[in-house]
């Protein structure tokens, strides 16, 4: 294993040192237990979006802490869903008297530590809402599973909440904003190598030099088929044409596309596959009225993308215009 | 060997399975690699420590209190140190655990099947999971079966942690073959099979442990090993 | 070789594809020759900034061209510094009379190719002023050498030039704050892996599992010093090292501390060397007052980082401070 | 066999070096990726394609312009589809060359040894590197050198370009243990020593293809092969 990284099992722990000594002017970090919320909070009479999630997918959730976004974030252990205290203490240091709401993905760890929290803070008087989102259509939703992982719409949702929070919208508006992003939104997502967990030491997996593991989950779990390495308009016709016909998006639709980076690809290859997606969507009468490109959802040193498509209407394309000041996602202010 | 369960068993036990987690470390992490996210070693291994942590740190008063007390310290510790699925799963486990075992300072071999049991519908009430459902519950449930027939049958403690412990193993090698329907094994569907769960073999470590250490008499303030 | 792009020889025209769809509101992608200026280009009266390099180093430079940085880039083929014909058509399509800055990386391809199209220029009419960049302190400046090279210095007097440009300072003066930028600046960089080069098909050099590349260049050029791979403290104190003592920096200098992150390591690592840098600095009696964490200067799929430090003073600063609205970079507005 | 330097002569040259290059291109990318950034063969090839294209797509009128439009026309089209340090160097050696042998139609061997000195000289004065420096000057130096020896010596074309080849060749071989001190090659200080330049290779290539192909007679609009 080949990291920039002391003990591994301090990496999230010097990590979050690294954003405090970084970025003292617009968040604050606290430890013991670990969560980042922005300097100005609480924001008297907003509602307070918190979020979190296992380490190792940075800038989300710690870089899309400040104006417009999160108010607080709880990294966990690295790939690792945060504890109930954790999300317990930043819920209680950011709560502006307007409630709190939970921006869950749904892995089983994440929805039960941030349940018990959930329960917790409203055992402490505190107004608490919880929104799962599960956007991969990798996994088939079923009653009999997990149901589906939440991804990419998770940045998609936490930026366009974040903006009508702002808007002092109240919380089960806000909430009910949070389950429109994920009902309109999906993903998917493709690794040409496997990430290394620091405290594992080695690949999560192993892939062939010329095999790509389709619909990875965001923590190097496997995907659901391995297949041989395609050139990129092959990879992103399989992942859009899932991705589309999950919801499914029609004609006609004009949709925000986020092509992610998975943490080892560089922008260079992001453009490539937005290129594919372009004019694929294009081809299917799909316009693409915004972008967002680059490694925003990662997974450790993970080679790879996904894609996710968000439907668009007037009120998310204001809200996802509003302008956002956080280290991971800036505009407009 | 004693026939209740004690203070300084349940310590002897913890500190058992703590050691079992750290050596076995690697190979949980690597089932949990093949089905999930590479983690169980390592978010067990966290758990624990912290919890031997908390033991060596008892003072002696808190030392004193009932073996439910300590079981809730132990599942409260694991809440806030594991994350991921197996914490708050492990600490409904030993919260509801002791929940069930109140104050006394002992308990009969009948009270712990008792506890067990109440630890494990603990596990099932925050997991949703169902025996087959290629998780820990497949270890955990057979288990706490095993020790309340064991104790319906008045079998020493030793016997019936033994008992306990075999059931456990059953129950965690039978998941080798299951497709996952929950955490995060269940998103591979079909692939899922073919693996062992990692939470069940972590559940069978600690029932392992209970068979070598509950029944010892260590004193609670055994200096850290 | 594992890439998410189609014909290798067409990922950088594909590349350019994808940032037209993707970001034609904001910048014009010329092709044949290749070159991305923005929009609103030529700014009537203001001075021009013109850079450009090989391809594989986004989002320098297309993605920093925009309101407050660059007015044009010029992508060459992937390492492969761009043709005199490029970098003239760019400066013609972006003078706005008040001449045309070109900023240029200091590499043999890069200066004779800037060097040939400032000569067009002029003969075009077309005041020019070339700036060389070489903060690289991996390399031994000497006059029987080519020198230094130009690295991270680069993204750092593309903002700052940008900026005095926006305010309208004349040609001589934006040129002159550049070369002070660039003799204020040192960087240094480290590899952990190699990068492959698409149309080479395979790593440009070989490291063993255990080693790393002691002053990597952007192009993969082997370093100095191949060693052992060591923890990130120790990583860093040697880049750190290497970078403060060539300056010098000093006790009381206040720094600009850039670390840059070379395509394939993830933002965790990069606040793991921040952290670590930032430590070292305080030893030292050196105060970070501004900082930037990301991957803004790569070098393909790369894994590994460079450490920049710049000395500010209040009118660097102010110029750092200055809004800046590209791809890449945005802030202030 | 022709004993002048024709447009026919130059244009089966240019064709032999493209596809010498597109042969070798992988050698070339390898001998960069050792002491450089591994794309001198790429950018020769996509340059070299592009001289191939434009000398397909000439225009009868075109075609019969002089030995020095048709270099200038070539060292354009490197210029504008190289890029990086070969595209101006290998730009220059062609316009001055196309400079120094003026609108003639064809050129005696005196008069291509004083067009390929020029192109030299060209190279030099745009990258301003010396021989031993472990550039393609230390190919191209010692080749222009032995055109211009075999030419004093009144030699036959085949047999001057057959020199100059070989004084390619040893040149080539000759910059393996030397310290680069010019080009990217020259960032790794002594660590370059013990790997042959790709430009001067890239540069003997050139001179073994005027070797087995510019004293040729084909005709310069033969199709393209
Ligand atoms: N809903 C559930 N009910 C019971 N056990 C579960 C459930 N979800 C996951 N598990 C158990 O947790 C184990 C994984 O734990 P761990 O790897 O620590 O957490 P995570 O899956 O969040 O990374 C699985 O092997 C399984 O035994
Ligand atoms: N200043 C120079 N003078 C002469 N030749 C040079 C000079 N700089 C580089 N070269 C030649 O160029 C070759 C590299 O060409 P290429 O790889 O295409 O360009 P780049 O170095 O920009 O990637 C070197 O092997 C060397 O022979
Ligand atoms: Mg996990
Ligand atoms: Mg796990
Ligand atoms: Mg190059
Ligand atoms: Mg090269």
């Amino acid at each position: 294993m080949k990291k920039l990284i002391n003990q591994p099992e301090d990496a999230v722990k010097e990590e979050l040192e690294g954003v405090a000594a970084a970025h003292g002017d617009r968040l604050r970090v606290h430890t013991a237990p670990n969560y980042i919320v922005r300097a100005d909070a609480p924001v008297h009479g907003k509602v307070a979006l918190v979020s979190g999630g296992g380490s190792g997918h940075e800038p989300m959730h710690g870089g899309f802490v400040g104006l417009g976004m999160l108010d607080a974030a709880c990294p966990g252990e690295v790939f690792t869903s945060p504890t109930p205290d954790q999300v317990l203490e930043a819920a209680k240091a950011v709560n502006g008297g307007a409630g709190v709401l939970l921006i869950v993905k749904n892995y089983s760890g994440d929805v039960m530590n941030f349940e018990m929290a959930a329960e917790l803070a409203e055992d402490e008087g505190i107004e608490v809402e919880q929104v799962v989102i599960d956007d991969d259509v990798a996994v088939k939703d079923s009653l009999y599973t997990a149901g589906r992982r939440g991804v990419g719409a998770t940045v998609l949702a936490e930026k366009i909440c974040g903006a009508a929070a702002e808007q002092r919208w109240p919380l089960p508006d806000v909430a009910g904003l949070c389950r429109k992003v994920n009902a309109n939104a999906r993903s998917m997502g493709v690794a040409l190598t496997s990430c290394t967990v620091p405290t594992a030491g080695k690949p999560t997996f192993e892939l062939a030099d010329d095999e790509i593991e389709l619909g990875i989950g965001i923590h190097g779990e496997p995907g659901r088929e391995r297949r041989k390495l395609a050139p990129a308009h092959a990879i992103v016709e399989t992942l859009a044409t899932a991705v589309v016909k999950d919801l499914p998006f029609g004609r006609g639709d004009e949709v925000l596309a986020f092509v992610n980076g998975m943490g080892g690809t560089p922008l260079m290859e992001l453009y490539v596959v937005y290129n594919e997606l372009h004019t694929l969507l294009e081809g299917w009468g799909i316009a693409i009225g915004r972008n967002l490109i680059g490694s925003y959802m990662t997974s450790l040193d993970m080679a790879g993308c996904s894609i996710t498509l968000l439907r668009l209407d007037d009120e998310l394309t204001a809200f996802w215009d509003a302008p956002v000041n956080t280290t991971g996602l800036r505009w407009g202010v | 060997m004693r026939d209740t369960v004690t203070q300084g068993g349940l310590t002897a036990w913890l500190r058992a399975f703590a050691a079992a987690v750290a050596r076995d470390r690697e190979e949980l992490t690597d089932l949990d690699a093949a089905i999930g996210d590479a983690d169980h070693g390592s978010n067990m291994d966290r758990g624990m420590q912290a919890v031997v942590g908390k033991l060596g740190g008892l003072s002696p008063d808190e030392a004193g209190v009932g073996v439910g007390a300590l079981l809730k310290t132990v599942g409260m510790t694991l809440v806030s140190t594991v994350g991921g699925a197996a914490g708050p799963l492990y600490g409904s486990l030993f919260l509801d655990m002791g929940k069930a075992a109140g104050e006394d300072a002992e308990l009969t071999v009948a009270q712990w099947a008792t506890a067990v049991e109440a630890g494990v519908r603990g596990v099932q009430a925050r997991g949703k999971a169902e025996l087959g459902d290629k998780t820990m519950i497949d270890a955990l449930a057979p288990a706490a079966e095993a020790l309340s027939a064991a104790a319906a049958c008045g079998l020493s403690l030793a016997d019936a942690l033994r008992r306990t412990a075999e059931a456990a193993a059953q129950g965690m090698k039978a998941t080798t073959p299951l497709v996952a329907r929950k955490g995060r094994a269940s998103y591979l569907g079909e692939r899922s099979a073919g693996h062992q769960d990692p939470g069940a073999t972590s559940s069978w470590l600690l029932m392992q442990a209970a068979a070598e250490a509950l029944a010892s008499d260590a004193p609670p303030d055994r200096p850290r090993t």
